[in-house]
C-alpha cells in the first residue's frame, strides 16, 4: 500500500515537474510546479517526516501563487494562448539534464548507503523543536537575520516609490562635462525606449 | 501513511463528485455572442488575460520572505512549555527581527496599491 | 519504497530542473527550474534523513535550510526582476548581456 | 431527474434588471420582491428585465447583454419600449406575472454568430496567432504593454467599453476606459447615466446601493461603521453621511474623465456611487455639450 | 477513522443546507428551509457558460478543488476522543495548508474564464487572502502551545480545564477574519463582491455556479468546525455526547461568521491590506504573546 501510494506520487513528482517546462500557459506552469511540490511533500510523509511534509504543502503552495503572480506579470502571452518555445541551448540542456539525471542515480546506485530508519513512534517534531532552541539556536536566529535582509533587499529593490517619492527620481548622475548633459540614462528616459521581443 | 490516505481519498471524492454534477446541467451551443466576457453590454478590445499590474507585488515579497517564519514556529510551539522562558526569549527575538522588515515595508508604503 | 527509489526520484527532479534552469529564456522560467532542482534535494534530504540518520533532527533543519534558501531566492529574484524590468522592459536572460551599452 | 425539476419549479426567479430612464427606483423596489431574486451579473439569471426606456443608441449593448443570459432565457419590457422583438411588454406596476412568463420562454440570440475577428484556420496551429504575441489568437488580440501612471512598471494595458449597464456603474453610463492591473489609466465618458428623475436621488435609495457595493445592507445602525472603512478625503464620506441622515447631496461632480484616473477599480465605483444620479448626469451632458 | 470519514460526509450536505438558510434567514426573503433547494435545483438545471478562449481544465476542476479542500479541512475535526477521519500528528499544518490552497483555488477560478471581472476579483482576492491566512496561522499556533503539540486531537485534549478562546480572547475574532477570508464573506470577500458584479463567479452560471456556492458553505462549516475545536474545545462539554457538542459550537460558529460577514462593510482593498499587516498582525502577536505568557510553567 505504501509501496503503491509511493509509486502514484513520484510518478506525480516527476510528470509534473517535466510539465512545468512544457505547458504554454504560465500560470499552468506554476501550478504544476506546486503540484510536484506537493507530491513531494506527501512523499515525505510516508517517510516519516510529518512536519516537513506538510509544511512544504503550506510553503510551496504560497510561493507558488506568488511565482503565477509574477509569471503573469512579466511574461509576455502569460495564458499561452499563441503556443510558444522560448528556449535556447536545448540540446545542450537536455544533455546536462540527463548527466544529471544519470550520474547521481549510478552515485546512488554504486555506494553502499548506511541504513538506520527513524525509529517507530519518534516524536520528529519535537526533536526538531529541541534543535531548533537548543543546539542550532544560531542557525535559528541567523535565518531571521536573512530573512529581514531579504525583505529590506527585496522591498528595496522592488519598490517604485518610497517615502521621499519615486526611486529614480532626481538622481541624475554628474555630468560628463560640468554643467553639462547627465552622463547615462536619464529617468524619463525609459518611456520613449520600448523594445519588445517578438517570437524567438 | 494512513495519516495522508483519508485527505487524498476525500479529495478524490470531491473531485469526482465536482465533475460529475458539472455534466447534469442542460447543453446549450456556444455561440459567439454568448461567450463574450460580461462587461454590461460593453465590449473588450483584447484578451482579459494580459501582463496584469499587479499592484501589490513588493507586499507579496515581503510576504514570502515573513512567511518563512511559519516553518520554524510550529516545531518551537511543540516544545514551548518544556523549554519554558528561553523559547518566549528567543521568539520573540525572531519575531522582533522580523517585525523590523515589516515596519520599514510599511514606511516604504509597499502595503499601498503601487 | 526504499532509499535507492526515494534518491532516484529525486535525481530525476534534479535532472528536470537543471534542464529547465539552462534552456529557459525568462528569469522567471529559469528560477521554476532552480526551484525544482531544490524540490529534488528536499526529497533526497529527507530520504536520507528517514533511512540513514535514524531520525537525527539536523536532517530535518537542512530540509528547512533548503526551504528558506528557496524564498530567499524567489524574493530576491522577483526584486531583480522588477528592478530589471523597471530599467529595461525586459524580462529574459539574454536582454542582460546587453546592459552595457 | 423529475424530482430535481420538481423541486425547481418553487425557486425564486433570477432576474438581471437594466434599468433605464426612470427605472432606477422601481428595480430597487423589486430587490425584497418574493418569487424573484435580482442578481448582479447575466450568468446568472434567467430573465433579463429592462425597466425604463432605453434610447435606440443601446439596443447593441442591450442585444449583447441579452446573449449573456444562458439560454433558455426571457425578456420583459417594464414602462420601456422593446428595443427588439422578443420577450413580454408590461405598463403596469407589477411586473412579476410577465416575469413569471418570461421564465418560461426561451428567446434566440439577437446577436449574428460571428467571431470578434476572424480567427479559425489561421496562424501555425489554426489558432488565429502569429509569433508570441501578434494575431488574434481565439478571436482577439492580446493586450500591449503602455506607460502606466503610477509605478512606472509598462505592463498591459486593458481597454474596454464598461456598462452601459454593468450592475456597480450608475445604469446608463458608458466608459471606455483603460486598465493597467484594476488601476483605471484613462477614461472616456460614452455615454451619461439615465435621467432618473428625484425618485433616483432619493437619499435611501442611494445610500442603499453605495452600501450595496460595500457588502453590507442599508440599515443605518450597520452603516454608521461602514463611514469609517471609505477613503479620507474624497468626499465620498461627508456624501455618504448626508443621505444615511435623509439629507439630499447637492455636490458636483468633477468631470469623470480627470475624476477617475489614478483611482483603483473599488474606489471609483464607490465614488461614482457617492454621487446621485442625476448630478453625474449633470456633468457628463455638460461635457458632451462642450 | 473510516467511519469518521463516512460520518463527515453524510454530515456535510445537510450542514450546507444549514448554511445556506442562515444566509437567507433575515434577508425578508421568506422560504428560509425550502428556498436554498429549490434554488440549488434550479441552478443546476441551466446550462455552464462557455467563455472566449478558457483555461477549461481548471473552470472546470476550479469548485471541486474548493470543495476538496474543505473536505480534507474538515476531516482532521476530531468528533469525539480518538474520532477522527485524517488522523496525522500534524492536523494543524495540514488546516493551514488548506487555507493556503484555498487561495490558489480561488485565484484559478477567477483566472480560468479569461474575462476581466473575475480576473481583477481573483489578484484583490490573493492580496487580501496571503496575509490574513498569517493571521490565523498565529492564533492557531497560540491554540497548539498548551496542546504542546500540532495534533488537532491533543488541542482539544488540552482544553479540558479551559477553553482556549479564554486563554486567548483575542484568537477567536482574529480566526473568523480568516474565516471570512476563505468562505468569500462580507468584509473580506474581495473575491466575489457586488462591487464586481460577482467577481470569479460572473461569468458562471449552472451547476457550475451551484457547485461553487455549495463548495463555499462547506469551507464555512470546515472552518466553523475548525473553529470550534481550536477555541471552543471541540466535543468537550457535559452531559450530552462529543459529536453532539462538536455540531452546536459549530452551527454557532457558523452562525456568528455569517452576521459577522453582513455586519462589517468591505474597504477599498489597498486599505484592508494596510489594516490587516499594520493593525490585525500585531494583534495576531499580541495574543500569542498572551497565550504564551500565560502556558509558561
Amino acid at each position: 500500500m505504501t509501496d503503491a501510494l509511493f509509486l502514484a506520487l513520484s510518478t506525480l513528482a516527476i510528470w509534473s515537474g517535466w510539465r512545468v517546462f512544457r505547458v504554454d500557459s504560465m500560470v499552468r506552469a506554476s501550478f504544476q510546479l506546486m503540484v510536484s511540490f506537493i507530491a513531494v511533500g506527501l512523499i515525505a510523509v510516508l517517510l516519516a517526516a510529518p512536519y516537513i511534509g506538510i509544511a512544504t504543502i503550506f510553503m510551496m503552495a504560497v510561493e507558488m501563487m506568488v511565482m503565477a503572480l509574477f509569471m503573469v506579470m512579466f511574461m509576455m502571452n502569460p495564458a499561452g494562448l499563441n503556443p510558444m518555445v522560448m528556449v535556447h541551448q536545448h540540446r545542450f540542456s537536455i544533455a546536462a539534464g540527463v548527466v544529471a539525471f544519470s550520474g547521481l542515480s549510478a552515485a546512488v546506485l554504486l555506494s553502499d548507503l548506511p541504513v538506520q530508519r527513524v525509529p517507530e513512534g519518534a516524536d520528529v517534531v519535537r526533536d526538531l523543536g529541541h534543535e531548533l532552541l537548543g543546539p542550532s539556536m544560531l542557525i535559528f536566529e541567523t535565518a531571521g537575520v536573512t530573512l529581514l535582509a531579504t525583505m529590506i533587499g527585496a522591498v528595496v529593490l522592488s519598490a517604485h516609490s518610497g517615502r521621499y517619492g519615486a526611486s529614480d527620481a532626481g538622481s541624475l548622475p554628474p555630468g560628463l562635462t560640468p554643467g553639462g548633459e547627465p552622463a547615462g540614462r536619464k529617468p524619463d528616459e525609459s518611456a520613449g525606449h520600448h523594445h519588445h521581443h517578438g517570437g524567438h | 501513511m494512513t495519516g495522508i490516505a483519508m485527505p487524498l481519498i476525500l479529495v478524490l471524492l470531491a473531485i469526482a463528485f465536482a465533475v460529475t454534477m458539472q455534466r447534469i446541467g442542460a447543453k446549450t451551443e456556444a455561440t459567439w455572442p454568448r461567450r463574450a466576457p460580461f462587461l454590461g453590454g460593453g465590449l473588450p478590445e483584447t484578451h482579459a488575460w494580459q501582463r496584469f499590474h499587479v499592484r501589490y507585488y513588493p507586499m507579496t515579497l515581503l510576504f514570502i520572505a515573513f512567511e518563512m517564519e511559519m516553518m520554524f514556529m510550529y516545531p518551537w510551539a511543540v516544545v514551548y512549555v518544556e523549554t519554558g522562558i528561553v523559547a518566549l526569549a528567543e521568539m520573540g527575538m525572531f519575531l522582533g527581527i522580523l517585525s523590523v522588515g515589516i515596519l520599514y515595508g510599511w514606511r516604504e508604503g509597499v502595503f499601498r496599491w503601487q | 519504497m526504499t532509499l535507492v527509489t526515494v534518491l532516484i526520484v529525486a535525481a530525476a527532479l534534479i535532472g528536470i530542473g537543471l534542464y529547465g534552469a539552462l534552456s529557459q529564456q525568462s528569469f522567471v522560467m529559469l528560477m521554476m527550474g532552480l526551484e525544482l532542482m531544490l524540490n529534488g534535494a528536499i526529497l533526497a534530504v529527507i530520504g536520507f534523513w528517514s533511512f540513514s540518520l535514524g531520525g537525527a533532527p539536523e536532517g530535518q533543519l537542512l530540509a528547512i535550510i533548503v526551504m528558506a534558501v528557496m524564498a530567499v531566492e524567489m524574493a530576491v529574484g522577483f526584486a531583480l526582476v522588477v528592478a530589471v524590468y523597471r530599467k529595461r522592459q525586459a524580462d529574459m536572460t539574454e536582454s542582460l548581456t546587453s546592459m552595457r551599452h | 431527474m423529475n424530482w430535481l425539476s420538481a423541486l425547481a419549479r418553487g425557486a425564486e426567479i433570477p432576474v438581471f434588471a437594466v434599468a433605464g430612464a426612470q427605472g432606477l427606483a422601481p428595480v430597487e423596489g423589486l430587490r425584497r420582491r418574493p418569487g424573484l431574486r435580482l442578481v448582479d451579473s447575466p450568468r446568472h439569471a434567467r430573465v433579463l428585465l429592462v425597466a425604463g426606456a432605453v434610447d435606440a443608441a443601446h439596443k447593441t449593448a442591450l442585444e449583447r447583454l441579452h446573449a449573456q443570459l444562458p439560454p433558455p432565457r426571457g425578456t420583459v419590457w417594464w414602462q420601456a419600449a422593446p428595443l427588439f422583438a422578443r420577450g413580454e411588454a408590461v405598463a403596469g406596476n407589477d411586473p412579476l406575472p410577465a416575469i413569471r412568463a418570461a421564465a418560461e420562454a426561451s428567446d434566440p440570440d439577437q446577436r449574428p454568430d460571428v467571431p470578434p475577428h476572424p480567427w479559425q484556420g489561421m496562424g501555425p496551429h489554426g489558432q488565429g496567432g502569429r509569433g508570441m504575441m501578434g494575431g488574434n489568437p481565439y478571436g482577439r488580440p492580446m493586450a500591449m504593454t503602455a506607460e502606466d501612471i503610477r509605478d512606472g512598471l509598462e505592463l498591459d494595458a486593458y481597454s474596454a467599453r464598461f456598462g452601459p449597464f454593468l450592475p456597480m456603474l450608475p445604469p446608463g453610463l458608458a466608459l471606455d476606459l483603460t486598465l493597467q492591473g484594476d488601476v483605471i489609466v484613462s477614461v472616456t465618458v460614452v455615454s451619461p447615466p439615465f435621467e432618473q428623475g428625484v425618485q433616483g436621488d432619493a437619499p435611501d435609495l442611494c445610500a442603499a446601493r453605495m452600501l450595496r457595493l460595500m457588502g453590507i445592507g442599508p440599515r443605518a445602525a450597520r452603516a454608521r461603521g461602514a463611514l469609517m472603512v471609505l477613503p479620507k478625503g474624497s468626499g465620498m464620506r461627508r456624501r455618504l453621511a448626508a443621505w444615511l441622515r435623509g439629507g439630499t447631496v447637492a455636490e458636483t461632480p468633477e468631470p469623470l474623465s480627470e475624476a477617475l484616473p489614478g483611482l483603483e477599480w473599488a474606489e471609483a465605483v464607490l465614488w461614482l456611487a457617492s454621487f446621485p444620479p442625476s448630478q453625474l448626469r449633470a456633468v457628463c451632458m455638460e461635457r458632451q455639450a462642450a | 477513522m473510516i467511519a469518521a470519514a463516512l460520518t463527515l460526509l453524510l454530515a456535510l450536505p445537510p450542514l450546507v443546507w444549514v448554511a445556506a438558510m442562515f444566509d437567507r434567514i433575515g434577508t425578508g426573503r421568506g422560504a428560509v428551509l425550502i428556498g436554498p433547494l429549490q434554488n440549488g435545483a434550479a441552478l443546476l438545471l441551466r446550462p455552464n457558460t462557455a467563455t472566449e478562449a478558457p483555461d477549461r481544465l481548471n473552470r472546470l476542476l476550479a469548485p471541486g478543488w474548493y470543495l476538496a479542500l474543505a473536505l480534507v479541512g474538515l476531516s482532521v475535526v476530531p468528533l469525539a476522543p480518538g474520532v477522527v477521519a485524517s488522523d496525522i500528528s500534524t492536523g494543524l499544518v495540514l488546516w493551514g495548508a488548506c487555507e493556503a490552497l484555498t487561495v490558489v483555488v480561488v485565484f484559478l477560478h477567477g483566472w480560468s474564464p479569461n474575462a476581466p471581472l473575475p480576473l481583477i476579483g481573483a489578484y484583490r482576492y490573493v492580496a487580501i487572502g496571503l496575509p490574513a491566512m498569517l493571521l490565523s496561522m498565529f492564533v492557531l499556533i497560540g491554540a497548539a502551545l498548551p496542546a504542546q503539540s500540532l495534533s488537532v486531537v491533543e488541542v482539544v485534549e488540552a482544553q479540558r480545564e479551559i477553553w482556549n478562546v479564554i486563554r486567548q480572547p483575542l484568537g477567536l475574532p482574529l480566526f473568523m477574519a480568516l474565516g471570512l477570508a476563505i468562505t468569500l464573506r462580507g468584509p473580506f470577500d474581495y473575491a466575489d463582491g457586488a462591487e464586481l458584479a460577482g467577481g470569479t463567479s460572473a461569468e458562471e452560471s449552472g451547476p457550475a455556479l451551484a457547485l461553487w456556492h455549495f463548495a463555499r458553505a462547506a469551507m464555512l462549516v470546515a472552518f466553523s468546525a475548525m473553529a470550534a475545536t481550536a477555541f471552543l474545545g471541540g466535543h468537550l462539554g457535559p452531559v450530552l455526547p462529543g459529536p453532539v457538542w462538536l455540531l452546536l459550537k459549530t452551527l454557532v460558529l457558523m452562525a456568528l461568521s455569517v452576521a459577522a460577514g453582513r455586519f462589517f462593510a468591505r474597504m477599498p482593498p489597498a486599505r484592508m491590506l494596510t489594516f490587516l499587516w499594520v493593525v490585525l498582525l500585531p494583534l495576531s502577536f499580541a495574543s500569542l504573546a498572551l497565550v504564551g505568557v500565560e502556558v509558561l510553567p
